[in-house]
């Protein structure tokens, strides 16, 4: 539950962006199923960081949405590719890639061939779109 | 690098450090983390607020240096990650903490991905940061030092011919990159003047081989 | 990883290899190199074709203790690359003959990259292809035991703690994988036994810390 | 000049594409300009395998052609891009990067910043595209 951690690197992108000249209309939050971050936690963290930055440095964004991506795995030996679905990570090591997504490679296999070379394709993490 | 959303907080919580010391050298087993713990202890113990970064995430072993279990210390959660309070003025962040004993194979990417987590993650309460690098010059020094450029390098080499080489490739490098070096620290040598023929540098110190280490 | 078209030829290239000895430890310093050369010699004085691959590629230093000055001898060109003939039913192969004493940083996939070209390009004219690898579990010991499933893993291993963890850390790694473990080398110890209640295994030879290596 | 096995390995990756069953109409070779392949003596050799490959083998593919591409450096330090025009590799390295072309990273450096942790973008080596 770092989520505030994550939305403040969300706010200082935006604040570097808007200061730098550019005018953001929107932000688009993509949270990658394999971190697993709390939405609700990530949301109210961002808003109080974004109405802070306009508050104390006039630095404003037309609005900001959060959406989802689905985690996807390619193994590197066999070429499976597969998603948490199909082959989920144990609850007790969920917290250690909470923190950090490429933990998974200490706890999780390719359900094919048991590799643990394998890339996270999609849906690593917190990713940032703006427009 | 494409533009990575973490990358100003990590300049963020970074400038909270006066001096970044990567303790470096391409060659295994000279004593990097032997002397990034040594000199971490020392600061600490004179009065410096310092933070050691276990940055050997494929082979993390710079916690067992310092004596910290990793089954019963875990950094906190406040508003990011605490590293792990290891005594006063002392604090130490690693992945071990996460894959405790287990095996982390990265591809260099994901020990890029791994690093720029970390540190956008981490709120450190030092004034130095001392670096305990993996050997040789791939993604985790190069991607520390792209993040860190005002790091100032310290050198651990061994005396014997396979260091002698590696040492020498290190400081080239780091003088390419226009990256600050303390200096070489002579580590396990009989006598030092074998290195300082060899790389036209007086060594900082020469720490001799302790027996019962 | 996408489609790469010298993947059939690496193939072809390593099937007149019958087998392949990736010497490993994800630890620095505890003799990777050294035991390395030292099996390649014993094999090819004992009457066995054998060829010797430096996949440290950031710091190649196998030519050092194998005695070959890369000044003095390249691989010659001959639809291909032909290693250097060290001696009698021994050849070497690495990018030291390349860049030399010169640092080569290289990022992850650019390691991988170098790595199928190389062994796209080298014609090998032995039975047994010892590789020394560097330290780690990243994208050149993956990539090797990617291209080289068949791989057999000689696991070299000292006897401190920081050694036992990193051990324990890449058997535990090879099982997962798949991939066959011919044993482990204790190396540099006073006394094995300590080796032997840590990982659970028989090292298979136990070699002393030569004072002058 | 190697240009021998490199053209072997085209030849292998056709030969394995269509045993495959792969009804391969066109080979387009691409030669990075870093690699500094030697064009003509490549020609000859794939010419060569590729005859003996319909001869032996019966395997046999539409035609070939041989392009180029012009190499193209991103520094990861400063961001600075550049071309081999503007910052030329010495003489005396050329043959190294020509038998393995990340060498490049022990002698050459980023015209802006001097660094050498910088990403080959295009330009490397040899390139097979298959229609
Ligand atoms: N000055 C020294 N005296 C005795 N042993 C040492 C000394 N420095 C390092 N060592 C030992 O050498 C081994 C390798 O040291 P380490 O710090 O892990 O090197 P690196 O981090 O460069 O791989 C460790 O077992 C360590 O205990
Ligand atoms: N059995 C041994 N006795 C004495 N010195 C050794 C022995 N094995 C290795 N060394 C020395 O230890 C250092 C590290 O060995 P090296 O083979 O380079 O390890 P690695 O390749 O695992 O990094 C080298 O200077 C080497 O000469
Ligand atoms: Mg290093
Ligand atoms: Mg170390
Ligand atoms: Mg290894
Ligand atoms: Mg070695
Ligand atoms: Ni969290
Ligand atoms: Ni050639
Ligand atoms: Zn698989
Ligand atoms: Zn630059």
């Amino acid at each position: 539950m770092h989520e505030w951690a994550l939305a403040e690197a969300v706010a200082r992108t935006v604040e570097e962006l808007v200061l730098s000249g550019r005018d953001v209309k929107h932000v688009e939050v993509v949270l990658g199923e394999l971190q697993a971050v709390d939405e609700e936690v990530f949301r109210v963290a961002l808003e109080e960081l974004l109405s802070s930055l306009r508050a104390e440095k006039g630095v404003s964004v037309g609005g900001f949405t959060i959406t989802r991506e689905k985690a996807l795995f390619k193994c590197n030996v066999c070429g499976h590719t597969w998603s948490l679905d199909e082959w989920g990570v144990a609850e007790e090591f969920r917290e250690a890639i909470h923190f950090v997504p490429e933990a998974v490679h200490s706890y999780y296999s390719c359900p094919k061939c048991g590799s643990r070379d394998f890339e996270i394709v999609k849906g690593r993490g917190v990713q940032v779109r703006v427009r | 690098m494409e533009l990575d959303f973490r990358a100003p907080l990590i300049r963020e919580r970074l400038s909270s450090i006066k001096l970044v010391v990567p303790v470096a050298s391409p060659k295994g087993g000279v004593g990097k983390t032997t002397i990034a713990s040594a000199l971490s202890v020392l600061l600490a113990r004179s009065g410096v607020k310092t933070g050691v970064l276990d940055l050997d995430f494929t082979n993390p072993t710079t916690h067992i240096m310092l004596g910290v279990d990793t089954a019963s210390a875990m950094p906190e959660e406040e508003k990011g990650v605490l590293p792990v309070r290891v005594e006063e003025n002392l604090e130490l962040m690693g992945l071990a903490f996460y894959t405790r004993d287990r095996p982390l194979p990265l591809r260099g990417h994901s020990v890029v991905d791994a690093l720029r987590e970390v540190l956008a993650i981490t709120r450190w309460s030092s004034t130095v940061l001392v670096v305990d690098s993996p050997p040789g010059l791939s993604d985790a020094l190069l991607e520390m030092l792209r993040l860190a450029r005002g790091s100032r390098v310290l050198v651990v080499s061994a005396c014997d011919k396979l260091s002698l080489v590696s040492t020498k490739r290190i400081l080239e490098f780091l003088e390419h990159e226009g990256v600050a070096v303390l200096g070489v620290v002579a580590n396990m040598c009989k006598d030092c003047r074998g290195l300082e023929e060899a790389l036209g540098v007086k060594p900082l110190d020469c720490v001799p081989r302790f027996e019962q280490l």
